[in-house]
């Protein structure tokens, strides 16, 4: 059984070797072999999962060691994987989600003549995921996390000809890499500290050493997981990676490569268990990063923008519930797979949008779709009711149990994270519900030519702005598309309840993941019922400014925060002022410095003796005479010389 | 009858015959026997019997020569068997016989290169060397017109060579100070008439004859003055007999010696002056300056030989100066040789960096290495002596080989010396320019060529002999002279050739030759030297 | 008497070198055969070394000891370790493909008659092989002079390689290339010269010193130390320092360590590509081998004195180099800036002294030659098309050449130490081992590797991605002899990225070895964890 | 007889002529001041030589003359043979060669 968790990996890595070095010869079964890999991996989970269900709670672990990776001295990095509850969660998630948007790709890049190698970045993905998840050790997870970096930056930047494309992928590694930094020293520090950096004998020992070290561990790790999850002050990136395709979004950017930093942190649990700094930043990250996220989603026209928005503040409450220790932990993960489940769905549905109205992503060009699109509409509404928290459905009942949790934190601290948990489910509402009403409802903007708007003019004029607008035709997209929304929206609508049924998942991870119950200060239903408030609240809101009147189909210019949000709260301003400029007038100087200062100062001792060469040569100036006098003031001083060292 | 035997008789007891050892002097009777008999030539055989004879004559002389030295080598004569000869005034010893060995090969080697005649074009029909028609002729004049079209040659340099040989043999072996002042002169006046004897570029060559001669005469003055001064100290010209003065084993023997040894004042100018008069030979600064003047204005033949063989020569009598005469100075002269030779290394590699010429690129270059040498002098050790051996070895053939090339390198107005002519020479004859890139990278001291392993050895034996600073400077030197080395590498090699450049001239077998041996030593001690070192260690200690 | 097998892998290409240099000027073609035929036998020669050499076995193997120059205490000593194999092994692989990479780079440019005596072509092959002979020898010598002896004469060819074979890229204006060219070629020769003339001091003080000490000077690494470690051998605090420094200098400046770095940038930007390659991931080996074998053998104690400096200028090295490249405009001096922050990273590591750090930066020199061939080559298959080396020039390649863009993309992320790649791997060894000794030095240089994203990842986006440029849009993809030279070292990146462990096996003893030398062993954790 | 006198003036020739060589012009008349130099020299010697009661300062002395007649000889030929295609003596027109 444990051979096949190797397997796992290698099956997707398999699918990205053959389709990225087999050359045109692929490009017409290439994204077959690539789907059938993935739904091989997923197959091979399920057949894993079986066995695991099959064995007692405490002996699920399963571990394999592959081969030796890098022994050297003390350092000694294995190819070991660990298959546990934790870990197969993922796997499911990953392989799971993973083939519905290999299938969804399908119809989706039908007409890209770069299918293939697409499919080869989404097995290569799918490959770095499952190690990220699988390994029994640190380093080995770093590889996984550098490799699903990867991914994401060949994804994000797949159409590499848009130059906002390139940058947004270049953009995405670069800050990832920040993180990455975190995840290094952190490594760095437990091999300094505890001789190795495999999870079990970390994770046991890490007691026995001393807060500040198992502080500046949590710290790093949560850097790292700041970096991949999109967290403040790291979250830049994500915004900008819906450059990519959409089911890149749905797989990379929303279900599960985002959410690494999630699984980084409840693995580690018990670094935050024993650092209670660190847990203090998390939550403060998770619920800073959950309103951020949710009010740049408020303000931005670009669908995917919106959800991405989402996705951010999505993750913030992840990260969120897991800095609360074992009372979020759990939760955490349930909200990553719920999550997973509708955020997939939802860019299902936007990329099936797109793909009906000519790739046009602007919401104010969109509205009355649902008549055109009727499953889009329903798959997204079901992943709409879900992610808003509508009772019944998944994302209520795992972010439900965050905002309990969060109030269970206790003290001012819980008073707090639960508020803002609370102001975020508002706010969630209403974007979402804004996203809603302005694609499917409303009047049937798109039929209208744009007028360009005047404050903000596009780089690059689109074809439609160019005069020759042509109408598009909204349409249902084929079933290769639709049929994973539909899985998904089901994932959507049961999840959740299934996994709270009888706190099943709790307890299933509860081997692996340590769970306490968490003490609100007020009941668990007036939490619950407050959720619902909030919710109506939020969409009632929306309803007031987008359902009951037109939505403009240029953008108002809108009061500070708006136009703030809009501009991702200035996050890129502020990165720009502060790191950028400066960044660029010291690379600037430097060279400036290398070429005058240190390659100068070599020239100039070479143009220094040059010119004492060219000075002293004047010295012999052809006049025997002047000759002579050089030999006889060189004898006076060999005479006055000799003699002077007698008398010393 | 009776009367003139017993006149004889009487003789024979009043002035007792010297005793001569002839077979020990040979290497210097046959050179200097050889110059006589060319004189004889040049009074006696047709014109055009001339230059092959006198070309065949002091080749073999040479080659007899050097096959004597080895001859006495062989019989011990450098090492258990050494010894003075002719009444003391010459020692046969190990630095003796192996200078006197490398004079003779280079001689041999420069033999070659003046009896090159394919280089210039012929005139009126007939093949002509280096040297001018006719010496005496006005430059330019119709004296020089008639003379080149009668085919007057220069044969006269064939015996000035041997005569300059010849003291050059005498000069490192001289064993007291009257011999020692002799073979310079001997050496040096054929000298400055080889150098007024250039067939091209005539008046450079009269000046550089003027200033060497002048120069020559005025620090010979300081030399003859040294020995006056020394001789009035000791008593003696016989470097034994100095030495033992200086080390005061015999001082106060009589009344007189009692008196001015005890004016040291005596012997310190006196040595002073005497090194002095041995510096300005070997080129270091500050009597370095006739050195960049006289290569220019030489024939190269000429400025070939005289760099090589002065240059070993003259090291060798400073040598058995401070090692045989003075080494109860050593306190006295060391620190002054530092200075000489620290400015000798600076000066001569910066100076170098700024030139245009070749010949005195050259020139700088052999001041900068008179400094090195130098720093094996004051090592004052017998490794110091064995260094210095081996790098006068090592760097005469170098120099020699270098200045064969410089002939080749030609335009119409002869020799193209001046540097920026030289462009692009590697495009046009990659051979030559590689063998003079060879030549040059054992000047800079690289690694596998003999420049290094002789720069090795006397940095080696200076560092040993405790003046690491001396090390660490002349490092520095070695560094700033990479420069110029390298800079004539960058222009054979990576420019563009000119259009109206020179050509470079098809040599005969002789030149050929004489650049094959250079570049042969050249490589051979730099890649397997411990022959020659050993060679040179054997032969590093003095008779006394 | 056992075959002499080090000398034949050195000897070989010197050989070759001759006969390819003797090869008449109209066949061209067969002297680069030739060469390319000597430097795949070399390789087989370097694999027979490798497989023959015991990782358990004696720290120096395969030795051969003969008499060279008694008057100088010089043998002609050779042996290799761990660190010497897996160099050997490195440079045998990489000059066929620096080989075959620049099978053009030398024919004579079209529309001018060739002349009869001249053959650069085949000089450039003698010289590509005469340079492997002697860094093969320098790694393999285990006698200091003989060291010092090859370490400056490879200056040699390598002087011609760069001043008379540019890149054809700046050919605009013939004059002024050339000028740039003999100027970076100068500039490298006069940089290491100098340093080595400083060296040669050094060496001459050893002797001394030994000489004084022992009775008889000796230049034999295995005698030194073993003089050392028994107390035979006590240098003077001073004299051991002076002497450090001397060769450090020499090293630092073929490493190379900042600020003696400048002749680099210029060596590589004007030198062509295969050229380039060689520079820096063969010859600048030598100093960093040079640090790891002599500095510390011969200068324990002064090793560890020096430490703190030299950490600092690594440090400076790797943040320096990184920004610089960030700063560049031309493709080539970009990936010279980035080699110099990467050799920070193996002076960084080899200065720890931890196995970790010295482990990782031997590999980082094998893994570094690797990553920059790879780079560097496909940036002169680049440059080559186009005919400029500026960034600038360039934009959209990737739709016109996707293999020629997706291996650059290959050899950046390599560049960048992704892991999966094998610089990954030397790169995190470093960090930990400099971390364990040095935490705050370990920090510092972890933000090495953003800037490596940074330079890599702007120069990946400014040449290969966004809207064609008209003058790349005829741009053909990469060849077939490309091809050949590319994808092995891609395979051996992967390879060695994913399963180090047969490099590691090699290396490891000797590092130990290393270490003992300077009496260091690696700290302890501070919680001896459950395993 | 105080040796040292003669000393004194031999010093004294010997600066008069190091004097004329490096301040006059003429090559004869540098080349005369060379031969005073040497003879200075001579004089110390024959003053040491009669100092120290031996003959080889005397010796020398006779061999000097030789030796500076010699000089004279090659001197004067080349000086002659400058003069002739210059037209002048003065050594400092003698400076083609410099830097």
């Amino acid at each position: 059984m444990e051979t096949l968790i190797g397997l796992l990996v290698a099956a997707p890595l398999l699918g990205a070797a053959v389709l990225l070095c087999g050359g045109r010869r692929l490009d017409r079964t290439g994204h077959w072999i690539g789907t059938a890999l993935a739904a091989a991996s997923f197959v091979l989970g399920a057949v894993l999962f079986a066995d695991m269900l099959g064995r007692e709670a405490e002996d699920r672990t399963l571990s394999q060691h592959v081969f030796s990776w890098i022994p050297v001295g003390g350092f000694q990095a294995d190819v070991a994987f660990r298959l546990d509850q934790l870990s197969m969660t993922f796997v499911l998630l990953i392989t799971g989600v993973g083939t519905l948007i290999h299938v969804y790709s399908i119809g989706y890049m039908e007409h890209d003549e770069r299918r293939r190698r697409f499919f080869g970045y989404l097995n290569l993905f799918l490959a770095a995921m499952l190690l990220l998840v699988l390994a029994d050790n640190y380093l080995l997870l770093y590889a996984g996390w550098e490799g699903v970096g990867l991914a994401s930056y060949l994804l994000i930047g797949f159409w590499q000809h848009k130059p906002s494309a390139a940058t947004a992928a270049k953009k995405a590694f670069i800050v990832n890499r920040v993180g990455d930094i975190g995840l290094s020293i952190a490594i760095m520090i437990m091999f300094t500290t505890f001789g190795t950096f495999a999870f079990s004998p970390v994770l046991e020992s890490v007691g026995e050493t001393s807060e500040g070290t198992a502080t500046a561990i949590g710290l790093m790790l949560l850097l790292a997981a700041c970096g991949k999850s999109a967290q403040v002050p790291l979250q830049s990136w994500l915004g900008d990676a819906m450059e990519g395709p959409t089911p890149v979004s749905a797989l990379i950017h929303a279900a599960t490569m985002v959410t690494a930093g999630v699984y980084l942190i409840v693995r580690s649990g018990a670094i935050f268990d024993a650092a209670p700094a660190a847990q203090t930043a998390v939550v403060t990250v998770g619920a800073v990063t959950l309103l951020f996220g949710a009010i740049v989603g408020c303000a931005k026209d670009d669908i995917k923008k919106a959800l991405a928005g989402s996705t951010m503040s999505q993750i913030g409450y992840m990260v969120l519930a897991a800095g609360l220790g074992p009372i979020g932990y759990a939760f955490a993960i349930m909200h990553l797979v719920t999550h997973g489940f509708f955020k997939a769905g939802l860019f299902l549905g936007a990329g099936s949008v797109m793909h009906g109205m000519n790739d046009e992503v602007d919401m104010r060009r969109y509205g009355g779709l649902r008549k055109y699109m009727p499953i889009t509409f329903a798959t997204f509404g079901l992943g709409y009711l879900a992610i808003i928290g509508f009772p019944g459905l998944s994302g209520f009942f795992s972010k439900d149990k965050i905002i309990e949790a969060a109030f269970a934190k206790g003290g001012t601290e819980g008073w707090i994270l639960g508020g803002a948990a609370l102001l975020g489910a508002a706010i969630t509402a209403f974007y979402m519900t804004r996203v809603m009403l302005m694609t499917f409802f409303g009047e049937e903007r798109w039929r209208n030519a744009p007028t360009p708007s005047p404050k903000e003019p596009s780089v690059e004029p689109a074809a439609e702005t160019r005069g020759e607008y042509e109408v598009p035709h909204p349409h249902e997209s084929p079933r290769s598309m639709t049929i994973p929304m539909i899985v998904l929206a089901f994932g959507s609508v049961f999840a959740g309840g299934l996994f709270s049924w009888g706190e099943a998942f709790v307890h299933w991870l509860e081997p692996v993941v340590p769970f306490e119950h968490g003490h609100p200060p007020v009941s668990a239903l007036t939490v619950t019922s407050a959720t619902v408030v909030a919710l109506l609240i939020g969409v009632g809101a929306a309803w007031l400014q987008y359902g009951r009147k037109p939505v403009p189909a240029v953008a108002p210019r809108g009061s500070l925060l708006t136009r703030a949000a809009r501009r991702d709260l200035l996050q890129d301003d502020f990165n720009h002022v502060v790191l950028v400029k400066p960044g660029e007038y010291l690379t600037r100087g430097l060279v400036y410095l290398d070429h005058k200062v240190v390659d100068g100062a070599v020239n100039g001792t070479a143009a220094a003796v040059g010119g004492l060469s060219g000075r002293s040569r004047r010295i012999q100036n052809g006049y025997a005479r002047s000759y002579a006098v050089s030999m006889f003031g060189g004898a006076a001083i060999l005479v006055a010389a000799t003699l002077l060292m007698r008398a010393v | 009858m009776s009367t003139t035997t017993e006149l004889t008789l009487r003789a024979q007891e009043m002035v007792p015959a010297p005793d001569i050892e002839y077979g020990q002097l040979a290497p210097v009777l046959i050179v200097i026997g050889a110059a006589v008999v060319g004189v004889l030539f040049e009074a006696f055989l047709p014109r055009r019997a001339r230059y092959a004879a006198q070309a065949l004559l002091a080749g073999l002389a040479l080659a007899s020569a050097f096959a004597a030295v080895v001859g006495l080598a062989a019989t011990g004569r450098a090492t258990t068997e050494a010894g003075l000869v002719a009444m003391g005034a010459l020692a046969v010893d190990g630095p003796a016989l192996f200078l006197q060995g490398v004079i003779l090969l280079v001689s041999l080697v420069a033999v070659l290169t003046f009896a090159e005649r394919r280089l210039d074009p012929r005139a009126h029909g007939r093949h002509v060397d280096s040297f001018a028609a006719e010496g005496a002729a006005v430059p330019g004049g119709e004296g020089e017109k008639a003379a080149v079209r009668a085919g007057f040659t220069t044969t006269e340099v064939y015996p000035l060579l041997l005569f300059a040989v010849g003291g050059m043999l005498v000069f490192p072996a001289a064993n007291d100070l009257l011999t020692l002042f002799i073979a310079l002169e001997v050496f040096s006046l054929p000298l400055y008439v080889l150098c007024a004897l250039a067939r091209r570029k005539r008046l450079m060559s009269q000046e550089a004859a003027l200033k060497y001669f002048l120069l020559g005469a005025f620090s010979s003055a300081f030399l003859l003055f040294g020995i006056a001064l020394m001789y009035g100290y000791a008593g003696s010209v016989k470097y034994a007999e100095i030495a033992s003065v200086v080390a005061d084993t015999n001082r106060g023997t009589t009344e007189a010696l009692a008196g001015t040894t005890g004016n040291d004042v005596l012997l310190l100018v006196g040595g002073a002056l005497l090194v002095m008069g041995l510096l300005f030979k070997v080129g270091a600064v500050p009597f370095h300056m006739w050195t960049p003047d006289v290569y220019q204005g030489a024939p190269t033949p000429v400025t070939g030989f005289m760099a090589a063989a002065t240059k070993v020569a003259a090291f060798g009598a400073l040598l058995r100066l401070l090692y045989v005469v003075l080494p109860g100075l050593t306190w006295d002269w060391r620190p002054v040789m530092w200075g000489v030779a620290i400015v000798s290394m600076l000066v001569g590699a910066v100076i170098a960096i700024t030139q245009t010429d070749v010949k005195r690129l050259l020139a700088y270059s052999s001041i900068a290495h008179a400094g090195f040498i130098l720093a094996g002098v004051i090592a004052a050790t017998p490794s110091g002596i064995s260094s210095v051996l081996f790098y006068l070895a090592a760097y005469s053939f170098v120099t020699l080989g270098a200045f064969a090339v410089v002939t080749l390198v030609r335009d119409a107005g002869g020799e193209a010396t001046h540097l920026s002519k030289w462009a692009g020479l590697g495009r046009r004859s990659p051979l030559v320019a590689a063998v003079f890139a060879i030549f040059l990278l054992a000047f800079a001291g690289i690694p596998m060529t003999s420049g290094f392993a002789g720069k090795f050895a006397v940095f080696k034996a200076a560092a040993e002999g405790g003046a690491g600073a001396l090390v660490v400077v002349g490092v520095i030197a070695s560094a700033i002279a990479a420069f110029f080395y390298i800079r004539v590498i960058v222009l054979m090699f990576f420019s563009e050739p000119k259009v109206e450049g020179p050509s470079v001239a098809v040599p005969s077998p002789l030149t050929t030759t004489a650049i094959a041996v250079g570049v042969a030593v050249t490589l051979v001690l730099g890649v397997a030297p411990q022959y020659f070192l050993d060679l040179a260690s054997q032969a590093g200690v003095f008779v006394r | 008497m056992s075959f002499p097998l080090l000398t034949a892998v050195a000897a070989l290409p010197a050989i070759g070198a001759v006969a390819t240099a003797a090869v008449p000027a109209a066949r061209r073609t067969a002297a680069k055969w030739l060469a390319l035929a000597v430097s795949l036998a070399t390789l087989v020669l370097a694999a027979v070394v490798a497989f023959r050499f015991d990782p358990g076995g004696d720290r120096y193997q395969l030795t051969e000891s003969h008499a060279w120059i008694a008057d100088f205490g010089v043998r002609y000593e050779l042996g290799v370790d761990g660190i010497g194999v897996a160099l050997i092994a490195l440079t045998a692989l990489l000059v066929p493909f620096v080989v075959l990479a620049g099978w053009h780079d030398a024919d004579p440019l079209e529309g001018r008659t060739p002349d009869r005596r001249w053959r650069p072509t085949q000089g450039f092959f003698a010289l590509i092989l005469a340079v492997e002979a002697m860094v093969i020898i320098s790694f393999a010598a285990t006698d200091v002079f003989l060291f010092y002896v090859f370490f400056e004469a490879m200056l040699i060819p390598m002087y011609f390689l760069i001043g008379g074979f540019g890149d054809r890229a700046g050919a605009r204006d013939e004059d002024e290339a050339a000028k740039q060219r003999s100027y970076a070629a100068v500039k490298f020769l006069l940089y290491n010269l100098a340093g080595g003339l400083i060296m040669l001091a050094a060496v001459i003080g050893l002797y001394a010193v030994t000489a004084d000490q022992l009775g008889e000077g000796t230049f034999s690494l295995q005698a030194i130390v073993e003089a050392r470690q028994s107390g035979e051998l006590a240098m003077a605090q001073n004299t051991e320092r002076l002497l450090f420094l001397g060769f450090f200098l020499a090293f630092a400046v073929k490493a190379p360590l900042w600020p003696l770095h400048t002749w680099l940038p210029n060596a590589m930007g004007e030198s062509t590509a295969p050229v380039a390659v060689l520079i820096t991931a063969v010859v600048d080996k030598v100093g960093t081998f040079a640090m790891l074998r002599f500095c510390l053998g011969l200068f324990p104690e002064a090793s560890a004195w020096a430490t703190p400096v030299v950490l600092v200028l690594a440090l400076v090295s790797i943040i320096y180099g990184a920004l610089l490249a960030i700063g560049q405009r031309d493709i080539k001096r970009l990936i010279a800036y980035a080699s110099i922050s990467h050799f920070g990273f193996i002076i960084l590591g080899i200065f720890a002294m931890t196995s970790q750090g010295q482990g990782g930066a031997t590999l980082y020199m094998v893994n570094h030659g690797i990553s920059t061939a790879a780079l560097m080559l496909v940036a002169g298959f680049l440059i080559s098309r186009r005919g400029s080396r500026l960034i600038a020039d360039y934009g959209g390649v990737q739709k016109v050449a996707p293999v020629l863009a997706g291996t650059f993309l290959i050899g950046g992320l390599a560049t960048l130490s992704l892991p999966g790649l094998a610089p990954f791997v030397s790169e995190f060894l470093v960090l930990v081992g400099t971390f364990t000794r040095y935490p705050a030095a370990g920090i510092v240089a972890t933000f090495g590797i953003v800037l490596a994203a940074l330079y890599v990842l702007v120069l990946y986006q400014r040449t290969m991605t966004g809207p064609v440029r008209p003058e790349v849009e005829r741009m053909p993809d990469l060849r077939k002899r490309e091809l050949a030279v590319v994808a092995p070292l891609i395979v051996l990146l992967v390879f060695l990225g994913v399963f180090p462990k047969p490099l590691t096996d090699i290396v490891n003893p000797a590092v130990e070895h290393t270490l003992s030398d300077v009496q260091k062993t690696d700290p302890d954790p501070e919680v001896e964890a459950a395993k | 007889m105080n040796p040292v006198n003669y000393l004194y003036l031999a010093a004294l020739l010997f600066t008069i002529g190091a004097s004329g060589v490096l301040l006059r012009r003429n090559a004869i008349v540098v080349f005369m001041s060379v031969e005073l130099m040497l003879n200075a020299a001579n004089l110390a010697l024959v003053a040491f030589s009669r100092l120290h009661g031996n003959l080889d300062g005397q010796i020398i002395a006779f061999f000097t003359m030789v030796v500076a007649a010699a000089e004279v000889v090659v001197g004067l030929a080349i000086i002659v043979t400058i003069f002739r295609s210059r037209h002048s003596a003065s050594v400092d027109d003698a400076s083609l060669m410099k830097l």
